[in-house]
């Protein structure tokens, strides 16, 4: 062979060399990629930890009360929380606080108590009816105006007297385990994740119960049994294109189909749910037909041949070895759809709910509105509550999905 | 508790309220009240769909899958009271809650000057008195005021703040030109192309309904001006400063009494046929009047209330449920 | 009853058909252990379970549909309903509240002349759910029976079976066209309502766009409702400056992890990246609006463009694409592990570095693949409407200068339907128009994308 | 083109001008051949004329490959297997088959081969179907190699082993005939002698059709052989006739190539 | 063991007790062997044994594989192979491959061939890669069968065509040294004598390593036989030496197989 060069021949060194330095490039490039997308995710991570930690807090005053200077008492053979909660509220419990907060630590600063917080006392005492027989310091919200006060921020008035109590030790800002707990209210102080997170959390059972197992029969369907013809084209064009539907006209749709349905559902997880599986179920289908085009056919034969029928091939051999790209199409399709705001502002997710809904087909809203409510909320406090939030809704995702990254290590194979 | 299938039967054990964003977070306020004051009600659900869709889904009809309040940050059109009409939403209840002010501020310490409504249209129209804009500083509109590049961050157009923004500024700076007072005679339709279209060259930016990022914007670029609702403004004082109008400076004091000219009306509308059927929906409705005084928790959070007479009226309304007569109406 | 409870009487049901189906199965073989059975026990216990289990869950949904009305009927030819008033709201709110008391669902009633209607209600409940019960038992044993008959040693339970998953297969692949139809059917005659107001040449070919929603909707100025510039936004924002962001990042990355990379850090490193596709985009619109955007605007500032803005498609489009790096990631990714290792070897085997076995080897076998993560990362972005607002304002400009104010068609929609004009109103109309013209642009699109893949598909064996 | 002279009545296949096309492209023509469980047949041919395309028509695996094309009629035990109500699952797990390139399953040992018993539940409980594929292991030559390592993946075995793990798991379903593609190719000798035993074995009681490239191998096994070229059966005989006294020139040529 | 007794100094390479493992399992077993370009030297051995494990070795074909590890020494030209600095892309280039199962790349056939020249820049312009690739397939004796459809998919071909395919690809690339596993255990004996015609053709230029089962094989192409036993290089030496008169008594009782 009279060929420009041999593997030996000086022209070809030259040439590796550059090859090399393509590679070495090209290497480069690769890790540049990788690091500077996950430098995007920590500049991004750390801004909302840092933005958030504070909204997992929040100012608490120290306020003693005396109960044994007063006739208080917890009504004989009543053990249900709120109606002791109700009966120390008649007994003038609200008052009592405020007094021993002013004796305490005055007068100006008992006003910056938050007016609910007496609650926290009452429920304390139906908690331990003997609290009653003594002396007791509770830790008590404060109003939002003293909150930001310790912040720094906020109006000039206060500073001082936020500074005062803090060096006597009676104003503290502590971790406020109720932020998880509580839901939706108007007082930065008092507002809390769990409606929402819990809104979340059932609206995806939801998404995933429907567009997984549709999506996953869809793409089986169409990449193993489908005839090649114009219906199956239509079927797979129809799908790519509901992949680029935007989420909006999803939202138009549960309007239109589901709540026309089931009118009084309106807000509720259930049409939420439905709404965006019909977002997501695309994304798991179109990864799902890729990842079953990649299994080689020689696996399909090698079972056909033993005599497995056409649904054993697929449920026993294609599906296991196209999982790992079936779950990715779940996993970035169910973090979309966690995310997504817009087309539950049709179907009324948008809702001011302060309760946490009860089940699929109570009023709710999710973490993404809440989220997108609170960050235009005038009060600044919700600044920091807004990326508590946000942190919330990312562990929640890596909750979410970390079954589905176990599974798809798990299910990885190479052949 | 399953809802008894898709029967006209069903009914709500909420209150349920749409409407405003701008109202949004005063009704919020109310209904957490309500829940406080009344136990054994459930916490009514309050959605901000903007005014428009709120009539809209207030108007669908009557029954429990129809909100009971529409919250609004204008008064009810005749068409949509029409609509309403129609879809046998005969009675409803206008009451007026409140004002709000669309307040003009930039960063503390940045550009500052005295508008007027002339001013702002001058520097915000598309084509102002029907010429094309040309102006790229404050100084082309006036030469008085200071050569920095006119750049305002406001509500889109699709919100009720925008609108109140045309009509309590935009509209009143183009009728000053005679011109302008004659064409509306003449040609309507034109005239309020003139006076309301606002610009799209990037001196006026639309920020969404996003208002705290408007404010955040304004704060680091101390060149720019922000226009929003009072309450905003009122919130981060500290850092912003609010610009006069006419002289007039955008407080509290001078939104109730009208003299700074950028307010608004804030209502709700109640339909009378739910009242009897839903658990608590009058309550919640006198929660409203318990609320909206001047002294009240919605003052706190910005809310301007309205004159004394206005909000006698009102409260008569919330008690009496009178019905809204369409005279009068736009 | 409640639905649940219903459920799980059926799943019971079907669970113990199973378990007896199967257990007669092998009843055939241990009978007459040279019997070849037709098909595994476990397909039988299947067969018999389905024959339970749908017509026990098809009778439990036709009662749950009519038996609120069949209550309701008792109930009225009670005597006690004939103080009800006429039909109203108050008389729905009164039956409701009965029935709520009857069932347990509220502690009482908070209307008094309601109370008289719950002892008829829980009367009526009582006995209809003993009839729909009785239904149901007797339709899963019906068909229970006839299916457990006709097991026999050469019954071919899995052919039966397996008919009965290609059917739920089919229905799920129907879901989509059903959806697709819903969608064109939901914007379709609004949008002729808006055509009947804006001529589509004016919509189609106009370049200015500023509807007005709060103008009188009898004066409509069609010459403001000019898509153009929206369409062009989307493409220029969400298709072009996002993808040259996305596609090489996204790629890159999968690259890396796939070829280069430790296993150990692929497991960690691939997570994290799909992280990117959750973050909430309120998140990356103010990321975008108060660190990109002015980024950008000093930069072009020193590069000597004047009158950069702090809005810009630049901005808006960079952290576009920085979100949709995963849907390109994650699905390269995968396309290109599952090449098989034997390509690999071959490529390697002739002396090419890694690099041109990953360019000329991998890349194409995992095309189909890429393609279609990258057709995810581009509908994702077309749909965005955060960022686009946040980062790029909201004005319409028909301009191919990246630094210059946009916005997109999505956002316009989203912005039309939740904003403050009322449904009737042509700008709020336009929104149906926007989404349909884009469901039209996009269908054609993936017309187009087909065929195309189709020819390029490189199959490997 | 011949067909065989006197076709015995009991033939378990049989096939009646069979041709197959890919696309427009015709890869065998007119294939006419009767298959007896009595006798082992052995293909033998250049590359490239239609064995293994003729071969996967006999258990309709054509059937996957797409644009591939049957006509003509095939017969198992007389019945059409092209007829539309045609049980193919049935039909392949009667016609075993073992391919040219071995695939074994990205799965343990055990697993290739406990699957077909799995699926057509040859096996009651967990100690019968160790037993098969114990049995099926030992036919194939291959459990002295594996027999600690069952938990292994089959791919991860050298390329002699995967083809002997193909051919353990085609005959643990016990399928009536089996087809095999070069099974021994990429066999060293002794394993390649392991299977011919088990051929003989089975001979008898399977129809067993074997694809060699080795004259050898298709003198020692079969007791028939066809010879293909371009897609054509050229010659069919018993096989020492055809080793001996072949009635073709192209045949001749072929089997004298000396070569094998 | 055994090694070599008078290793001519010219060897081209040269290994030096190399042992692969699989993760803890040892494949090959202190392997020390010269190859010389003079000669072609057959691996012959049982399956699993361990040939294609050290194939892969001599030009590293084995870093692919995770938990492959080798020990031991190999030399090209008097280098290390396994030395870091060690050009792998280079070492490649100069000692190809060819894979016991074909593994054609999902392009035309002519991309196939011409993948290899293209990425080491061996031609100029059009005409000169068109001029390689025939070449190359004719050596590999298949042009024929395909020169009319050079764009067809390399995969859509016949085992037998496929592998031919894989031969012309590794010798279009002119390697120094050519490593083939089994090349011609899917080929029919035509086609095997002109794989084996080629293999004496380049000779004497390239040293040439080829794996076979096939006794016949081993004796018609190399000069040199090294027989493979469970890891260990039980017995190198003349072709015809071993054939003949095999030291090692697990050698005479391979050879003796009578089969192949
Ligand atoms: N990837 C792998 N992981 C673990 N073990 C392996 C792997 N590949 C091969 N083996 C084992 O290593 C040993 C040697 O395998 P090798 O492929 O070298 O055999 P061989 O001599 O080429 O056999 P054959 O002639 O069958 O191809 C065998 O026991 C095999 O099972
Ligand atoms: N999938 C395919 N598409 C198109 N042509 C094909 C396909 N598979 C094989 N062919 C062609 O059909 C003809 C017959 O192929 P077949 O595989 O039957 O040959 P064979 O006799 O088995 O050869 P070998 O001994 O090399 O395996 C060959 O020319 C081949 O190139
Ligand atoms: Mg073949
Ligand atoms: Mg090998
Ligand atoms: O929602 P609006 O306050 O803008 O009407």
């Amino acid at each position: 062979m009279n060929s420009t060069g041999t593997t030996r021949s000086p022209a070809f060194e030259a040439r590796l060399k550059k090859r090399y330095a393509a590679e070495r490039r090209f290497r480069l490039a690769g890790l540049g990629a990788i690091l500077f997308s996950v430098a995007v995710l920590v500049f991004l991570l750390a801004t909302m930890t840092f933005n958030g930690i504070g909204g997992f807090q929040r100012a608490t005053l120290q306020v003693p009360v005396d109960f044994a200077s007063v006739a208080l008492n917890v009504p004989a053979g009543v053990s249900d929380t709120d109606a002791i909660v109700r009966a120390l509220e008649g007994q003038g419990l609200a008052d009592v606080v405020s007094f021993s907060a002013e004796r305490a630590l005055g007068k100006a600063a008992a006003g910056e108590i938050n007016p609910q917080g007496w609650r926290i006392v009452a429920e304390k005492i139906a908690a331990d009816p003997s609290l009653l027989q003594g002396r007791h310091v509770f830790e008590l919200p404060v109003t939002e105006s003293l909150a930001a006060a310790l912040r720094g921020d906020g109006h000039r008035e206060l500073q001082p007297l936020a500074r005062s109590l803090e060096a006597k030790g009676q104003l503290a800002t502590g971790f406020d385990s109720g932020f998880l707990a509580r839901s939706d209210a108007t007082d930065p102080q008092q507002v809390g994740i769990w409606g929402a997170l819990k809104g979340s959390i059932l609206t995806m059972i939801v998404t995933l119960a429907l567009a997984f197992p549709i999506g996953v029969l869809a793409a089986l369907y169409l990449e193993e049994y489908a005839p090649r013809n114009r219906w199956t084209d239509l079927i797979e064009v129809s799908i790519n294109n509901l992949a680029a539907v935007p989420s909006i006209i999803f939202g138009l749709l549960g309007l239109a189909l589901f709540l026309g349905l089931f009118p009084h559902m309106r807000s509720a997880p259930l049409i939420g749910g439905m709404t965006l599986a019909l977002m997501t179920m695309p994304v798991i289908v179109i990864a799902g037909r890729n990842a079953i085009k990649a299994v080689p056919p020689s696996i399909r034969d090698g079972a056909m041949a033993l005599g497995a029928s056409p649904v054993q091939v697929v449920f026993h051999h294609v599906l296991p070895l196209a999982l790992p790209g079936i779950l990715t199409g779940t996993i970035i399709g169910m973090a979309r759809a966690l995310g997504e705001t817009a087309p539950l502002l049709m179907i009324g997710m948008r809702a001011f709910v302060a309760t946490p809904p009860g089940g699929f087909t109570d009023p709710a809203t999710v973490l993404p509105v809440q989220i997108f409510l609170w960050s235009d909320e005038i009060d600044r406090g919700f600044v920091e509550r807004t990326s508590a939030a946000i942190i919330v809704l990312l562990l929640f995702l890596l909750l979410m999905n970390g079954v589905a990254i176990y599974l798809r290590n798990k299910f990885e194979k190479k052949w | 508790a399953c809802g008894g299938g898709g029967t006209s039967e069903g009914t709500r054990d909420s209150v349920r309220a749409v409407g405003s964003s701008t109202v949004y977070p005063f009704a919020k306020v109310v209904a957490e009240n309500f829940v406080r004051s009344n136990s054994g009600f459930a916490s009514p659900i309050i959605e901000s769909t903007g005014t428009g869709g709120g009539i809209e889904l207030f108007c669908q009809g009557v029954g429990a899958n129809t909100p009971d309040i529409a919250n609004a940050s204008r008064r009810m059109k005749a068409s949509e009271f029409e609509k309403c009409q129609k879809n046998g939403v005969k009675d409803i209840t206008e009451i007026q809650v409140g004002l709000d002010g669309i307040a003009f501020a930039s960063k503390k310490g940045g550009i500052d000057m005295n508008l007027t409504p002339e001013i702002v249209y001058k520097a915000l129209a598309a084509n102002p008195y029907g010429k094309p804009q040309t102006a790229k500083t404050w100084k082309d509109v006036d030469p008085s005021l200071p050569a920095k590049p006119i750049l305002v961050y406001g509500p889109p157009s699709t919100s009720g703040t925008r609108d109140a923004l045309k009509e309590l500024i935009l509209s009143k700076g183009c009728d000053a030109d005679a011109g302008m007072k004659a064409l509306k005679d003449s040609d309507k339709d034109k005239h309020e192309q003139v006076c309301t279209e606002v610009r799209d060259d990037g001196a006026y930016v639309d920020q969404g309904e996003q208002d705290n990022l408007i404010v955040q914007k304004i704060e680091s670029n101390p060149d720019a001006m922000g226009v929003f609702g009072y309450s905003y403004l009122e919130e981060n004082l500290d850092q912003l400063n609010g610009l006069t109008m006419n002289g007039v400076e955008p407080t509290y004091d001078n939104i109730a009494s009208f003299k700074y000219p950028g307010a608004r009306p804030l209502f709700i509308y109640v339909k009378n046929a739910h009242l009897d059927a839903i658990r608590g929906l009058r309550e919640f409705v006198g929660e409203w009047a318990k609320s909206w005084a001047k002294d009240g928790p919605l003052a706190k959070i910005g809310l301007v209330a309205a004159t004394p007479e206005v909000e006698a009226k009102s409260a008569e309304a919330a008690k009496s449920f009178t019905p809204l007569s369409p005279t009068g109406l736009k | 009853m409640s639905p649940s409870l219903l459920l799980l009487l059926a799943l019971g049901l079907g669970l113990t058909a199973w378990l007896a189906a199967r257990a007669r199965a092998w009843s055939f073989r241990r009978a007459d252990p040279g019997v070849r059975l037709a098909a595994l026990p476990g397909y039988h216990g299947w067969y018999v379970a389905l024959w339970v289990l749908v017509p026990a869950l098809l009778v439990a949904l036709v009662w749950n549909a009519v038996m609120p009305q069949l209550v309701l009927q008792s109930v009225l030819a009670d005597p006690a309903a004939a103080s009800l008033p006429p039909f109203g709201m108050l008389r729905d709110s009164m039956l409701a509240e009965a029935r709520a008391a009857a069932t347990g669902a509220a502690p009482g009633v908070f209307n008094p002349a309601a109370r008289a209607l719950i002892e008829p209600f829980r009367a009526a409940i009582g006995r209809f759910e003993a009839i729909g019960l009785a239904a149901l038992l007797v339709a899963a044993f019906a068909g229970g029976a006839w299916a457990f008959l006709r097991l026999k040693p050469d019954f071919a339970a899995r052919t039966r079976v397996e008919r009965a998953v290609m059917v739920a297969l089919v229905l799920a692949s129907l879901v989509a066209i059903l959806t697709t139809l819903g969608i064109f059917i939901s914007l379709v005659f609004e949008t002729v309502r808006f055509f009947g107001m804006v001529s589509p040449i004016d919509f189609l070919f106009g370049t200015h766009w500023a509807p007005d929603p709060m103008a009188r909707a009898e004066a409509v100025d069609p010459s403001r409702y000019g898509a153009l510039p929206l369409f062009w936004g989307t493409i220029y924002i969400g298709a072009i400056i996002a993808m040259i962001v996305a596609i090489p990042l996204g790629l890159m990355s999968a690259i890396y992890l796939t070829q280069y990379a430790s296993p150990r850090w692929r497991k960690w490193l691939k997570p994290a990246l799909e992280i990117l596709a959750g973050v909430p985009t309120v998140v990356y619109g103010y990321f975008a609006a108060l660190t990109v955007a002015p980024l950008v605007r000093d930069v072009a500032r020193s590069l000597g463009v004047a009158n950069a803005s702090s809005e810009s498609a630049l901005a808006a489009g960079l952290v576009m694409g920085i979100m949709i790096i995963p849907f390109v990631s994650s699905m390269a990714d995968d396309s290109i592990a599952a090449v098989p290792q034997s390509m690999r070897d071959g490529s390697l085997a002739m002396g090419a570095t890694t690099n041109e076995t990953i360019r000329r080897v991998l890349v194409p076998a995992a095309l189909p693949g890429i393609v279609a993560g990258v057709m995810l990362a581009v509908s994702r972005a077309i749909g965005e409407t955060m960022i686009v607002v946040m980062a790029a304002g909201a004005a319409a400009n028909l301009s191919a200068n990246p630094l210059e104010s946009m916005t997109t068609v999505t956002f316009q929609i989203v912005a039309m339907l939740t904003g403050e004009g009322s449904f009737d109103h042509p700008a709020t109309l336009s929104a149906f128009a926007l989404g349909f013209v884009l469901f039209l642009v996009t269908l054609t699109l993936n017309f187009i994308a087909l065929r195309v893949v189709k020819r390029f598909r490189e199959a490997y064996e | 083109m011949v067909t065989e002279t006197n076709p015995s009545p009991e033939a378990k296949m049989r096939t009646r001008d069979v041709s197959v096309f890919y696309g427009a492209k015709q890869a065998v023509d007119s294939v006419s051949i009767d298959i007896h469980s009595e006798y082992v047949i052995a293909f033998i041919g250049p590359s490239g004329c239609g064995k293994s395309t003729f071969l996967r028509a006999l258990n309709r695996m054509n059937d996957t490959i797409p644009g591939a094309r049957v006509e003509g009629c095939i017969e198992l035990d007389g019945e059409d297997i092209y007829r539309s109500k045609m049980d193919v699952v049935q039909l392949r797990a009667r016609v075993g088959m073992v391919f040219q390139k071995p695939n074994p399953f990205p799965k343990s040992i055990y697993e290739n081969i406990a699957y077909g018993p799995r699926i057509h539940g040859l096996a009651e409980g967990k100690s019968e179907l160790d037993a098969i594929v114990e049995k099926s292991l030992r036919r194939a030559g291959l459990w002295d190699e594996v027999k600690d390592r069952l938990s292994d993946s089959g791919t991860a075995l050298s390329g002699g082993q995967q083809q002997r793990l193909c051919i353990a798991r085609a005959i643990a379903v016990q399928p009536e005939v089996i087809l095999m593609d070069e099974p021994c190719s990429a066999l060293d000798p002794i394993a390649t002698a392991r299977i011919e035993e088990l051929i003989d074995e089975l001979r008898g009681r399977y129809a067993i059709v074997i694809v060699t490239h080795s004259m050898q191998q298709a003198a020692r096994v079969s007791q028939r052989t066809a010879f293909f070229h371009l897609g054509k059966m050229v010659e069919y005989g018993h096989t020492s006739d055809i080793f001996t006294n072949p009635r073709e020139e192209r045949t001749k040529d072929y089997i004298t190539g000396r070569y094998g």
